[in-house]
């Protein structure tokens, strides 16, 4: 059976030259970058290496990389750490309504300590419009957060034409860049923000790592208490092997950005023209053009994801689904409910992300193996037989 | 810690090969429950034969796995019982003939048994109506 | 030269079986344990294993460990979360003097947040006296955290007494046994804590991974906001390698503790004997008894830590210090301070951390090294000068 | 991000060869600055030739390696400087001098050019006295 593994966005193999990277971090150059002596000096030297590398990525000055332990603590550190350091000045958050949880719910977290949030929509292709984060800005503002790129649905976002939104009214903008950072090109000096969240995972390095990039200057309160590691702004032994990881991760990301990108937009595009046509009343989600080159996502009627979810990974083949059965929390997407797809649609969402040890052949195997399985599914399905009851098909 | 999407190999061989899936035309019975909003909704057909005997029965059901698992062993279960003892079938049996169900799922999808129930009624309401 | 790595306390190397068990999870079995496929399962697996390890170090339950990026993010998690989680109940909280940065900078956290905190203090031997924790508990009190035992002078806190204190209040109690955990026994059952702390590198775990057990039913607030990941207690995508290495490593913790507590007892109470011997005006800091057994740490009169430390790793001997001027914060210890060191003489602090990979003559080294060393930097010293002059020597 | 203790070369010569340590037994000048509490301490001695030429100086230093190197590196510098030479000594030009200072070093460790001026100016107001 081949095995074809669709979920780079859930979870990617970290790349080969990562890991080598990394081994003599673990037992022999096993030092503390505080430490006055060369076990500490040459951890030190690794860390900065990397800090530079992971910089270089997003054209950023070293010094203001700050290494967390992965996106959502970079994203929890900057909603949270840019308002209260400027809760004096007032106490207002502007989201979007498909942003991350741990964009939204840091942000729910500070509405449970007085802080107001308002959680601007989106149209039904995702996407942000900047006028409306412009109407959401009042004079208590502090800080606007809304995502590079979203993952689940694809949709790129008009960053800069957010940041300036915000520049213009003198606030804050963070964006969360975990999902689009190393697959569209990213610059700090052109896009206007204030922070960048990244992380490791997606970039083909290990988990357990992030970074949030903030601009020189900018107020931030720490979110993890301790020592003066990472200037005072997040305390903690750093993971040495892990942010090694990520350095490397992000030099090959780097590198390799557009053929990288090419690659899968090839793929993921073959599959979204595809899928519609191999199987009725399945529509893409996510805004077609404006679109991360490694997501394809849709949903299926009549069915819910979780029975796709499992009969695929009969067949070798692992996606994801945001149905409310799939997740952990029971949930449906809030990311297709803002896209104003409804509930019971929802359920049938189907989500592929493309990564480089995809070959052109696993879309075909899709293809394939797809249609057949939405079909039993659908057999089973007291929606569909609705459905066609009342003449539809 | 939360319990996570784990299944037996009775739910999986329940899902994957799921007994008496279909619809019963004119059925004795028809119950339905749930709601495709919340992710899960199911269809319980059944034929009654004299003896108040359970003598076919069929589903159909959206959901997850679990959902379609349950409704498999709920038909399996029921079938050929009488009225009375499939009234007696519960969630709780029916979690446990599978071999249990994961925690998070014990809740939403295992719906079955009451869809069985609802069917068993609208029997008996139907019943009723032509007798009375 | 001799390699004489004495600084364990900042950074061990992780141990080969760790290592090896974690290697799979970067690159094969590289899931995302809440994805729905095989993948996903196999990285699910390995962390439900992990959590059972790890708990099983401290005898805990394992659906009551909550994996963390390390001993920073654990204690922040227990002093904010729960406090957090309190705060309609009461807005003060104790801790003590010698607490590490990431509880007492916590503490200092929920101080800008509203929330009142005593700092108890200590004797000359770093040991809080589980009365005057009784005597700072208020109606107001909702948590005491006390640290299990003390890395910087090996002081171990009468932790039950301290538990029960707080029990009598019906206040929640922490201890970080970061420095602890796999030398000393902990029972949580026994011990009568709600929440501990502990870290992966300590215990020759990979870095960047730690635990925080909190007892069943005891409220947390989450520090990061996310995903329902560790029962919605800690968001993010788990470092599934890291959390394998540290289930790894608290499962040799466990199985050896008494072994390696013995070997590292024999080694430090050989310098803790001899050095005092050797160099005049040297003494040992914190508790003789109660005492890690892998901790040996001193003060010297006259010079500053950092000259020995350069001078020390010239000759391959890796150590660390308290003193202003090897820590980045260029401030003195303040664990020094609580036991009522003068400053001037807390600049000597010399901190030997023993490890499994030390062997006798290690000791041997140090007390053939470090006496022409402090020689050579008192001559220098101008503190020294005046010493003599005024009679002393 | 805050810099941290990453000593050059010439700072690690000085460090660990200090050139003129000691003392000056009845020197024509002394100046200390600095406190033990605060980390760094040093003490400078010197020897002023007719020609108000720095013909000794020597120096001791409690501190940190920075501390210690900088004293060694004044301490070269102003060797047979003339006074008013010596005393265009600055912070900076000792730090340039040992190819760089991290910079949290900078301010507290940097204090030998205040000690020979302080030495300087003992001096001077010593001379002062004697010929006043
Ligand atoms: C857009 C976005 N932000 C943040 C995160 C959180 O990253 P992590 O799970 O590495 O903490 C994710 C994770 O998938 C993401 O897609
Ligand atoms: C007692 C104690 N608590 C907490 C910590 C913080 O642990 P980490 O640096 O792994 O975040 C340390 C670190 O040395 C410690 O000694």
């Amino acid at each position: 059976m081949p095995e074809v593994y669709l979920d780079h966005y859930a979870a990617t193999a970290a790349l080969p030259e990562v890991v080598e990277e990394m081994k003599p971090y673990f037992s022999e150059k096993f030092g503390n970058p505080s430490s006055l002596h060369g076990w500490g000096d040459d951890a030190r030297k690794a860390v900065e290496e990397a800090r530079a590398r992971v910089a270089a990525l997003i054209n950023a000055e070293p010094g203001e990389v700050i290494f967390t332990s992965g996106g959502t603590e970079a994203n929890n550190l900057a909603v949270k750490g840019i308002a209260w350091a400027a809760r004096k000045k007032g106490n207002h958050v502007v989201v979007s309504a498909v942003e991350h949880f741990s964009v939204l719910h840091a942000a729910r977290t500070l509405e449970k300590f007085g802080m107001e949030v308002t959680e601007v929509p989106v149209d039904s292709y995702g996407m942000v419009d900047p006028e409306s984060i412009k109407e959401a800005i009042t004079s208590d503002t502090v800080l606007v957060s809304v995502m590079t790129a979203n993952g689940e649905i694809g949709t790129i976002q008009p960053v800069q034409e957010i940041a300036a939104a915000a520049a213009e009214k003198g606030v804050g903008f963070h964006t969360d860049a975990v999902a689009a950072a190393g697959y569209i090109p990213l610059d700090v000096k052109t896009m206007g923000a204030d922070a960048v969240s990244i992380a490791s995972d997606l970039l083909y390095g290990p988990k357990g790592v992030g970074a949030l990039w903030v601009r020189k200057g900018r107020r931030l309160m720490a979110l993890l208490d301790g020592g003066v590691q990472e200037g005072g702004r997040r305390g903690g032994t750093e993971n040495v092997p892990g942010i090694v990881g990520m350095g490397k991760a992000a030099e090959l990301a780097a590198r390799d950005l557009e053929t990288r990108a090419e690659y899968l937009r090839g793929m993921s595009s073959e599959l979204l023209k595809w899928l519609p046509e191999s199987i009725p009343r399945l529509s893409v989600t996510g805004h077609m053009e404006k679109r991360l080159p490694w997501n394809a996502s849709f949903v299926v009627e009549f069915i819910e994801g979780e029975g796709m979810l499992l009969f695929l990974d009969q067949k070798g083949i692992a996606v994801s689904s945001g149905s409310a059965c799939t997740s952990r929390a029971l949930k449906g997407s809030h990311v297709l409910t803002a896209c104003s797809i409804p509930a019971e649609i929802a359920q049938g969402s189907l989500l592929f992300s493309f990564g480089l040890d995809n070959k052109p052949e696993d879309v075909d195997y899709v293809i394939e193996t797809l249609p057949p399985i939405v079909e039993r599914l659908r057999q089973m399905s007291p929606l569909y037989d609705k459905f066609l009851k009342q003449g539809g098909g | 810690m939360v319990e996570i999407a784990q299944y037996s190999d009775t739910v999986m061989d329940h899902f994957m090969n799921p007994r008496n899936v279909g619809e019963i035309e004119s059925a004795d019975g028809v119950g339905e429950v749930g709601n495709p909003v919340c992710g899960d909704m199911m269809t319980f057909y059944i034929d009654v034969d004299e003896d108040e005997r359970i003598k076919d029965v069929k589903f159909k059901t959206f959901g997850c796995g679990a959902a379609i698992a349950v409704s498999s062993m709920v038909s399996e279960m029921a079938m050929g019982k009488t009225l009375d003892e499939a009234l007696q079938i519960s969630r709780g049996d029916v979690a446990e003939q599978l071999g249990g169900l994961p925690e998070n799922k014990m809740h939403c999808s295992n719906l079955g048994a009451d869809a069985l129930h609802k069917a068993i009624e609208d029997y008996k309401s139907k019943k009723a109506v032509k007798e009375g």
